[in-house]
């Protein structure tokens, strides 16, 4: 059949939904070469030199890289971000209680989480960059630091929220209902499948079919438990409490909407973003490359 | 039999500090030796440790021939020293990073530009020791060699090389273990196996025991080539120093 | 000891330094050489007679083509096979003694024997030594050793038989008197002992002080090797006499 | 002068490289330099680059200190060496994502350990050359000090520094280069400023223009520093060495 | 010239080596000295003279206390002020010639006046220059200065004036003599050349090959130093013809 080189990092949701379209046959003519990597950045760079011809990526990264003159296309995977953690027992409530805190944030000043909390943050007035002390750090070195109380809180990427959920810590606040009260209808789904105009056009076929598999495979993980118990060994759950919130995590990021409709909340964000982050953020162009999102031919073979 | 005392102290150091701190963060040497034990059954170590074995030994062996050749030279010929210093200078300062982004990017997410990178980031060290080891050469010896007219090859063997060997000794030792941490670089960045790859998934897991029985297993295998192979051969190399009274 | 016979051509030694100067650590030139002019027949033995330090090591040097860096020119006898003895001995201290000897040895000749040799010098008991453990007369004797051992058609030997007892040392004058005559050896000797000199010379050449040039040049009267205590003490009177002379008119 | 032709060259080479490739993924000079002038212009750049240089020289300091005193005496006893190799071996081979985590751990994520990391990543490297340099001594000059009884200092200073100079050199040269590679990464992994900490982000972005900027101007930096101080001082200090003829 | 006095204390060198080997590189012990026993009267000068290769330096380097590694005792004369001149000149060759004299004086006379004792070697002219710049016999001579500089009380000298010319061999004798009788100095020399020895000693030891021991022991008459040629020579025969009985004897 065609070849599909997939690039995923070895510890990422995506090797989930790969296993689900492995064990359930979901890709047939589809030949699908998978490449793990440990480094979440691996994809970008094997997308770059041409070793895979599909990653998971963010879609901030696809925005910019376009807007530097490398043509990539963006297919929405899951709209699940991190969440701004506190101690159960934390008197911080909401986003002005940061005020004077230590936060601890995952990933570099760049990270589009931060700035969609910031973002929300300013709406209310509040310039968390100057209010708040800030330590940047690699994502599981801040789940660390959140445990030891070196930081009162913590914005990590999802999974590591998740784990923090069943260690018994709060959310002080969602990215996801940052999104939303950043007027945007749904979330939006910030990390997808990436690849080139050029093996679009001259694979549609193979894209199609993967994209038609990975949406057979979300269907899977939407309903039924088993399949979950299945995936279990892959999910490095410690416990029942955490194999349960990324499981539902999960399920609440698999976008469920027309790509015409995640265009447009994408666009509605990508400005707002635009003006937090600046051109340091997404490049030269202040508005969306509207030829960014990817159209899946309707499925009729 | 120092040797084993001594392991055997640092184990014991361990175990007791963890023992004391009794924290995930620090998992006793018998933790870490399950977990070792596990490993090995299931064929997951000896793998990775395999690719990154190989990794290591192809850099290492790239760097360290063309490093000491280049070094050399440079140690030798002053005019070639005045025009390559600043290119060993820009070589030797350059971020690991942007050497394995290059070459992942130019040559590919591939076996190739792995290797490449790590000889990369280790060469200029090689060279800038060997530098220093042709500049002490000692000159005498070199007229002694030539009104003799030793050829050029036992020229290198006989009157070159011992005089090189300290600093060959002290490159290629710490060399290797520069070259095993760039490996373990550029496996976590783009390799879909090896220690590196590993160690990454660890992390972001923060699963220190997995971290430290890779490491670990990775160090016992350098105390056993050291042991059994480099300390004897160099042993048998300074023989005929005189051991200062 | 190998037993090679001279080439053919009977060249000379002829070795002209106009000038010699060394630059040295805090960049002023050292002059060293100046106006020193010798020419040595094929086959023959001289020896180089002068102050310390006045520049005996550079001449040979230069004459063994070791520093090209000199105004003036060298025509080198015999057929390249070049035998020298340092100041210093020179050895590789991480090769053995027989390891040292038999490196200098052209590649056909590596084999060589050298029992006879080792024997002479008295080396026997010490081939499988490192220099270091050497005594410095057993380092000298190893180095002389390999300058015997290449079968030499031009040699040269800076003070060879220095730290070396009395007997040891006449026992390697005899040799070395053998081995010149035996083969045709052309030989240039430095020492600083007129007697030695006198000894094993064909032609004396006594150099003045840094810059150093010859102020008195003398042949001596044939068979060298064998000339008797008192002809070497008449001789060794007379010789210090001119160079006094010559010193005093130079001044 | 050869020096300027030299990067001259250097710089034509990547100039040309560039304008042949076309590709965003090599900006040529004119990019990285615009870039550089504008990082310049906001501060980000001397902000940034002062925060790693501190880091730079504090680690490279404590390593290079303690290194040499320890490898120096692991050189000279032969005992201790005995006891402490298979310390130095471990020490030596320890990943250095195994070191910065375990210092952000157990002394939180701050200063002290990113530069107490760096110098424990650092330090057996300086050793183990400075080992060499202390077994290469020469024991006849050593008995020519005791002889003459020698002051403790004025053996450190006029007998054992010299014959050290050529490790020191090389161990100082390709030191200083491991200890700023190294800095990146622990600031990759939890500083909130420096190169390393830049690099990171301009990583996740792929924005290479900005890499190569904060790269270069640090090599700039140790290009100045080894024309104006190291090469001068190294050179009065090897005045005494015949030249090869 | 340091023209300290001896300490007070007149106690002689005596030196008891019942047994000094070395342990080769290949792992064989090489005995050097058996059964050697010295006394030397405090302020007296003694000479070593032994085939090439016996145990001299082993011996002098066991005197100096920088070999302990001995079966035997050891009391060194003198306040502990030991002046020594190695076979080799073991300078540092990273200072200049000048420094590697002051750097062997104690602290409180770093800033001694060297100005006679450099002009009697004659290296007024290269005092800034590196070991590696001076001749051989430059550098010996800068090694004797040096161990004449720090005014010993307890003096060893190992074949010191080999490598210099005739004329500033014998200046250099005279000099140890005046510095020897001015001062009271414990000396232990060694040398190959029994001219030299019968010259300067009081008392002359004779030594056997390796294993060494003394196998001719004798002083003589004073005063040392101004003995004539004749003297000289004749003590010399006499003294051959002892050792070449204690050797024939012995073996
Ligand atoms: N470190 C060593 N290891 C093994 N053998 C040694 C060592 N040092 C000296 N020897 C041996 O001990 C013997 C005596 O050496 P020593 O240097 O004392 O002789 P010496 O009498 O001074 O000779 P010379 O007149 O040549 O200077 C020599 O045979 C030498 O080979
Ligand atoms: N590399 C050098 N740089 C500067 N000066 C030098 C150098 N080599 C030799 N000289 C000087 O040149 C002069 C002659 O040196 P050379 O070694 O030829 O003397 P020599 O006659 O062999 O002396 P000796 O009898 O002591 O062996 C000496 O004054 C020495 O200091
Ligand atoms: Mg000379
Ligand atoms: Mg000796």
């Amino acid at each position: 059949g065609e070849t599909l080189r997939i690039g995923t990092q070895k510890t990422g949701t995506f090797a989930w939904q790969l296993d689900v379209i492995r064990r359930h046959d979901l890709a047939t003519g589809l030949d699908l070469k998978i490449s793990e990597y440990a480094s979440p950045d691996a994809g970008k760079l094997a997308l770059n030199s041409g070793s895979v011809d599909l990653a998971v990526v963010d879609w901030l990264w696809v925005a910019r890289s376009r807007a530097l003159g490398a043509k990539l296309l963006f297919y929405p995977y899951s709209s699940a971000v991190g969440s701004i953690m506190v101690k159960d027992n934390s008197p911080l409530r909401k986003i002005g209680d940061l005020k004077g805190r230590v936060l601890a944030i995952a990933g570099g000043p760049l990270d589009k989480s931060w700035l969609i909390v910031q973002a929300t943050a300013m709406r209310q007035g509040i310039d968390l960059k100057r209010e708040a002390t800030l330590e940047f750090g690699a994502p599981p070195l801040i789940f660390q630091k959140l445990q030891q109380g070196e930081a009162e809180a913590s914005l990590n990427f999802w999974n590591f929220c998740a784990r923090l959920e069943a260690q018994g810590y709060r959310r002080l606040l969602d990215v996801r209902d940052a999104e939303v009260a950043l007027g945007l209808e749904q979330p939006v789904a910030l990390i997808g499948y990436a690849f080139s105009e050029e093996f679009a056009a001259s694979h549609k076929h193979t894209i199609d079919r993967f994209i038609a598999a990975a949406r057979s495979a979300d269907d899977i993980m939407l309903r039924s438990d088993e399949e979950w118990d299945a995936l279990r060994p892959l999910m490095n759950a410690e416990d029942e409490w955490t194999f349960k919130v990324y499981r539902d995590r999960t399920r609440d990021g698999i976008p469920r909407r027309p790509v015409a409709a995640e265009a447009a909340d994408a666009r509605t964000l990508f400005g707002t973003l635009a003006a937090v982050g600046g051109p340091e953020l997404v490049g030269p162009q202040q508005e969306l490359d509207p030829g960014l999102y990817y159209q899946p031919a309707p499925l009729g073979d | 039999m120092p040797r084993v005392y001594s392991l055997a102290a640092l184990v014991a150091v361990w175990a007791v500090v963890a023992a004391l701190l009794q924290s995930r963060l620090l998992p006793g040497p018998l933790t870490v030796g399950t977990t070792i034990l596990a490993d090995l059954r299931s064929g997951e170590l000896p793998f990775h440790m395999a690719c990154t074995l190989g990794r290591v030994v192809s850099s290492f062996a790239i760097a360290m021939l063309l490093g000491s050749i280049a070094g050399y030279a440079m140690g030798r010929s002053r005019a070639l020293d005045r025009y390559a210093d600043p290119w060993l200078i820009v070589l030797i300062n350059m971020p690991a990073l942007v050497t394995i982004i290059f070459a992942y990017i130019w040559i590919g997410l591939n076996e190739t530009a792995a290797i490449l990178a790590v000889a990369v980031n280790k060469l200029p060290n090689v060279m800038v020791v060997m530098r220093e080891g042709a500049r002490a050469l000692d000159p005498e010896l070199d007229e002694m060699a030539r009104a003799f007219k030793f050829t050029g090859l036992s020229r290198i063997r006989h009157v070159v090389i011992p005089q090189l060997a300290p600093y060959l000794s002290a490159s290629s030792r710490s060399g290797l273990s520069i070259v095993w941490k760039i490996v373990l670089v550029v496996e976590l960045i783009g390799r879909p196996n090896g220690v590196g790859f590993v160690l990454g998934s660890a992390f972001s897991l923060f699963d220190i025991a997995q971290i430290l029985s890779y490491a670990i297993s990775f160090i016992v295998l350098m105390l056993v080539i050291e042991s059994l192979l480099v300390q004897p051969l160099e042993r048998r190399a300074i023989r005929w120093r005189r051991r200062p009274a | 000891m190998n037993d090679a016979q001279s080439a053919g051509d009977a060249a000379p030694l002829e070795l002209r330094i106009d000038a010699k100067a060394f630059l040295s650590a805090d960049g002023t030139p050292v002059e060293v050489v100046r106006g020193f002019k010798l020419r040595l027949e094929a086959g023959s033995f001289g020896a180089l007679i002068g102050p310390s330090g006045c520049g005996k090591t550079t001449i040979l040097r230069i004459a063994a083509g070791l520093d090209p860096d000199f105004r003036g020119e060298l025509h080198t006898p015999g057929s390249g096979r070049l035998g020298i003895v340092f100041q210093e001995p020179r050895l590789l201290p991480w090769r053995t003694v027989e390891q040292n000897i038999r490196l200098a040895l052209p590649a056909h000749a590596a084999d060589a024997d050298l029992t006879d040799l080792v024997a002479i010098l008295g080396l026997g008991a010490h081939l499988a030594r490192y220099p270091g453990e050497l005594s410095l007369g057993l380092a000298r004797r190893t180095a002389i050793a390999r300058a015997f051992a290449v079968g030499p058609d031009y040699l040269l030997l800076d003070e060879p038989f220095v730290s070396l007892d009395e007997a040891v040392a006449a026992r390697l004058r005899d040799e070395l008197v053998a081995l010149t005559t035996r083969t045709k050896v052309t030989t240039l000797f430095v020492t600083h002992d007129l007697d030695e000199a006198i000894q094993l010379s064909d032609r004396l050449f006594f150099l003045s002080d840094r810059p150093t040039r010859i102020i008195v040049e003398r042949s001596l009267p044939p068979p060298r090797g064998t000339r008797s205590r008192d002809v070497i003490a008449s001789l060794g009177d007379e010789m210090r006499g001119l160079v006094a002379q010559a010193t005093a008119s130079g001044a």
